[in-house]
């Protein structure tokens, strides 16, 4: 058995249902990889740690990933779990914002991932808005909680599959505002990244095998993989985590070996407008497609 | 007091002690060191557990208690600063700073306690509880750590200072109770018993070299001597 | 007894505050709320408690010994102190966020990267007050030990020590109320159990009353932890004054 | 002089540290990097420090205010401190995760909820302390006072207080540092700007040597306010025994 | 010693200070409080800056110093404890056992110093001081708080064990003085000299009734109270 370490990109959630499935129903183990799951309460620190060497894949986003590599960490983008956006603006139904050129002069939460300027520049450029006309805060991960209480008019960062169904729970209806629809590229949600120097094709091609059969036994049987989930840890079988389940699984990339590379240039690109890096790296310094 | 008892814990100190403090007059307790005189002052004080106190008192410890943060003049003024107040303490200044230049410390005002010896130290308590203008004064081996002049002198300044009020004054010095002491009594035993009371003639303070007082000291001195420590 | 009045009278503050100010329960849940995630969940609850338990004590024991070692070495030594002490007040100053990765790559994933975070945030009271209980010994003493030709080293140890016990029974206490908040700040460092990790997860999701739930947990291991020390500490170290 | 030295050593230690361990530049960059963004950001990272700083200075200033008020108060009565004292200790046991959203619903987004971050963050160390050294006067003196009838007031400003202002310059400088940590907590209460956002930031970008930037800049700060602090209590705390 | 300058700030309180003690003879200071003998015997026993030590001294100051976490027998074998020489602790071990009874306190072996009495307090200081076995030996008035009789066996104690030592014995009672010191000196002034050297004749401890000292003794006491204090 190959001993594997995964690190998550945060605490264990439906997006890293493939992820589990795979390891709860011995996918991994039958091809011949011992996977340990580890989640990190810091979503930023699992891909230094991986170019660290001290894991052997991380789940990682799109957009960071090219920062990172701009900023000339040895990491490659092996695989997908999740090949399109699924961050958002949300701001409340009810509330005082219509479109989002009324959120002139409002105040919109986010929690840091290092980008959210720019995705957020985007956006409101399109709607004949500038940054300046919002007052952006770190609210940390209190998104909904934030946007509920009506400290912020608005939130970016929110996951489709998630927030909206965290405000239902709580009797609010959200409002959402796809970014790849208003002015920001398509990318990919969740990826997989490894070390550079290290890349280990033979294991990887087993991974993302394990990955791809795990996405197509979950699809098939919703219900079962919801109750193999729900079970493999106690803190899991919430309310919440049933309602976005069903929302994530049509999401899952099912070949997570796919890679579209001129979703890379063109948000490369976007990133470079926008003042995040200063020059796109070279794409083949940080993708690798595993065939 | 009457029927009084201290303890501490299993040690019983006294037990069923009735004594007798004149009123107005200045009393000496003699006794071996361990008997329980510090004891018995304490239960005066009404600082031990059960103990009553009757009257305002002015208490001197066996050590000096200066407080190292205030000057000298400050610690004498302490009880007023402590009542908070401020007329008394105005007036009360003056007399201190005469106090203070009675025994010896005009020219210390100002110095923290630990500039002092361990004489000056006693002397500003020493002027700290006279200062204190109470009915009663309880003091604990108030000269232990001066010379013998100084000594004299400050026992003619308490023998002036304390007439008409209420003293017990702790020595191991049989001379020194002689000397100032209206009434003598002398501790003994486990649990102690005073002895009977020993009431020198003359005004205090008494000339130590008057030979009814020599007759006296050998007195207290056997007295003492014969008891277990 | 006494806890059990205090955590009811918590509780009925909490249910007060609620109601005084109107807060919506996915900030602040009313008591009520959380007793029946309390009950509904206990087996979770437990579960993680058990594992922030141990990091809380095993931090707060590092902790102490650590604390207590470097106190006495600074006391012993003024090298050591000119040059650890400013490190030492630097390390209070490094937001986990900084050094979490570090920590992992020197001691993995496990639980002693966690208990490592958990000591950190506890070790400075202890260095401090003790340091500064060792700093002011009664100078008659020191005298005396000098007269009989102590080594600085049984000063140390047999004078200076033993009076600086009651600052450090402070500086303990202080170490135990820090060490749930020592013990959650460990979670961050890649953890996948205990109480703050289970409190982050329902919080970014929204389950505030499991967060609370956990909270509630957390506060009492805290306090349990905290009246534990400060009986210990009132056992081992009776006399009080610095002084005479 | 001293803190400049004490500065290189710091520098030196880590090179070192970096050299020794062989940890990659993205995870703990070597000085000499962070130098080079030291001096070419400073002009942000000056007025994120400036920022940081207030909250710093104002949250101790609080803290300390507070904490003494409390410390006091919970000399002073049995009651308060039987009913008051778990809640303090509880507080230090509640992460800031859980009560940034109450806290900016009740202060708002701007400084005042960092602010009243770090002061919950600092000032249990000051009551700790402070009321340790008001427990344990020396009772020589308590009897004196007692004898000169004086309040329970007076005994606890005149006697008890002074007596145990060498604690609470102890517990005064453990405040000191961990007032930086408080800030940068405080700035996860919705910042958008002060040195623990802009390390946070930085580092979600992978621009490590900038976070440490930030974070070098932030022990320079803590440094200097522990200084600042010990200074000033051996300045107006002369006298260091508690007892005689 | 010889010109030994001892002061504290600006207060000068000895300068070019000249003075012998004769090898294995006891030499009793007396002098007004606040003069200077507690700094003299913190000089001798190198406790002040500049200050030399010379041989090792066993010393006793003038607050008991007792270790409040100690029992009564640590406390007095605490030299050894501090120097950390298990076989001479064993040793010493019988020797304290033996010098607190002769001072009184054989059933108090295992109290802590809180329990005792102040008289108490200062015997186990001295019991501590006469376990060290040192040839120096500096005592800072080591009887302060003890009744006449109680000071006068312990007076017995102190001269037979310093027999043959250097002995520097600070005291305020001239008779005491008389009674154990080889040589006694008179301080005086500010900054201090030390007086001629007085010898009474006869063996330590004298009887304190013999004529002959009672002549001293009237000198002395007229040599302090010509003094300023
Ligand atoms: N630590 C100190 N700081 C400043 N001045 C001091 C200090 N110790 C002693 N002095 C001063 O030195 C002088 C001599 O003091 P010392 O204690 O030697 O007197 P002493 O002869 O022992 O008096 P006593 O009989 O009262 O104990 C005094 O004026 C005293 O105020
Ligand atoms: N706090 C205490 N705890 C226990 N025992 C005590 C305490 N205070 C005093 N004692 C005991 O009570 C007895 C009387 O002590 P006290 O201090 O009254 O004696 P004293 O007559 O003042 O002696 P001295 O002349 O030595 O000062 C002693 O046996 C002493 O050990
Ligand atoms: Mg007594
Ligand atoms: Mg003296």
């Amino acid at each position: 058995q190959d001993k594997v370490r995964l690190l998550l990109d945060w605490f264990v959630n439906p997006d890293h249902a493939s992820l589990v499935i795979a390891k709860q129903r011995g996918i991994f183990t039958k091809h011949g990889l011992d996977v340990e799951l580890i989640a990190p309460a810091d979503p930023n620190a699992p891909p230094k740690l991986v170019a660290a060497g001290q894991a052997e894949y991380a789940v990682s986003y799109q957009p960071t990933l090219q920062m990172l590599a701009a900023e000339g960490l040895p990491l490659v983008r092996v695989g997908v779990l999740v090949a399109q956006p699924l961050n958002s603006l949300v701001a409340l139904e009810d509330g005082p914002v219509k479109s989002i050129a009324d959120f002139k002069g409002r105040k919109i939460g986010y929690s840091i991932a290092g980008f959210e300027e720019a995705l957020l520049g985007a956006i409101l450029e399109k709607a004949g808005l500038t940054l300046k006309d919002v007052t952006l805060i770190n609210v940390n991960f209190a998104l909904t909680t934030a946007l509920m209480s009506k400290q912020v008019d608005g939130v970016i960062g929110a996951f489709r599959n998630f927030e909206l169904n965290d405000l239902a729970l709580h009797k609010a209806k959200g409002r959402l505002w796809e970014v790849e629809k208003n002015g920001v590229p398509t990318y990919d949600e969740l990826i997989l990244v490894t070390k550079r120097e290290t890349v280990d094709v033979p294991r990887t091609k087993k991974l993302l095998a394990a990955i791809a059969e795990a996405t197509t036994w979950l699809r098939a049987n919703p219900d079962e993989a919801w109750g193999i989930f729900s079970k493999s840890g106690k803190e899991l079988d919430s309310e919440l985590n049933k309602l976005a389940w069903k929302d994530t699984l049509p999401l899952l990339a099912t070949d997570p070996s796919a890679l579209d590379r001129t979703r890379y240039t063109a948000f490369a690109d976007f990133l470079v407008k926008r003042g995040l890096i200063k020059q796109a790296p070279a794409l083949d310094s940080y993708l690798r497609e595993i065939k | 007091m009457r029927d009084a008892r201290i303890a501490f814990g299993e040690r019983l100190v006294a037990r069923d002690l009735t004594l007798e403090f004149p009123a107005g007059r200045t009393t000496c307790l003699l006794g071996r060191s361990g008997v329980g005189k510090t004891s018995l002052l304490r239960w005066l004080a009404g600082l031990l557990p059960d103990a009553p106190r009757a009257q305002p008192v002015a208490y001197m410890a066996q050590s000096d208690l200066l407080l190292p943060w205030l000057s000298v003049l400050d610690n004498v003024l302490l009880g007023y600063r402590l009542r908070g107040d401020r007329v008394a303490l105005a007036a009360a200044e003056a007399r201190a700073r005469i106090l203070l230049a009675e025994v010896g410390l005009a020219d210390r005002l100002d110095d923290r306690p630990a500039q002092l010896s361990g004489g000056m130290r006693q002397r500003a308590a020493l002027a700290r509880t006279l200062c204190e203008d109470r009915p009663v004064v309880l003091m604990d081996e108030p000269f232990a750590h001066l010379d013998a002049v100084t000594r004299l002198e400050l026992q003619d300044l308490a023998a002036r200072l304390l007439a008409g009020r209420t003293a017990v004054l702790v020595t191991h010095d049989p001379l020194e109770a002689l000397r100032v002491g209206h009434q003598i009594r002398v501790l003994s035993g486990s649990p102690f018993i005073a002895g009977p009371a020993i009431e020198p003639v003359g005004v205090v303070p008494r000339d130590p070299a008057d030979p009814a007082l020599l007759g006296l000291h050998a007195r207290l001195v056997a007295e003492l001597r014969g008891l277990a420590p | 007894m006494r806890p059990l009045i205090t955590a009811i009278g918590l509780l009925l503050g909490w249910e007060a505050l609620v109601w005084a100010t109107g807060v919506p329960s996915y900030i602040l849940p009313p008591p009520s709320r959380v007793l029946t995630v309390l009950i509904e969940r206990s087996d979770l609850l437990v579960a993680e408690a058990a594992w922030t338990a141990t990091e809380m004590v095993v931090g707060l024991l590092l902790g102490l010994v650590l604390g207590g070692t470097l106190a006495i070495v600074f006391a012993a030594s003024a090298g050591w102190r000119r040059w650890a002490l400013p490190l030492v007040i630097v390390s209070q100053a490094i937001p986990v966020i900084a050094i979490a990765p570090l920590l992992v790559m020197w001691l993995g994933y496990g639980m002693a990267s966690k208990v490592a975070m958990a000591a950190l945030v506890i070790f400075f009271p202890v260095v401090s007050t003790l340091y500064d209980g060792l700093r002011r010994t009664n100078e008659g003493w020191l005298d005396l030990a000098r007269t009989m030709d102590a080594s600085p080293r049984a000063v140390l140890l047999q004078i200076r020590l033993p009076a600086a016990l009651p600052a450090f029974a402070s500086g303990a206490r202080i170490a135990a109320a820090v060490a749930p908040i020592g013990a959650v700040i460990g979670e961050w460092v890649g953890a996948s159990a205990g109480l703050g990790y289970l409190m982050t997860l329902s919080l970014a999701r929204g389950q505030t009353p499991l967060a609370f739930a956990a909270l509630v947990v957390l506060c009492l291991l805290g306090l349990a932890l905290y009246y534990a020390t400060d009986w210990a500490a009132r056992v081992l170290v009776p006399w009080q004054s610095q002084g005479e």
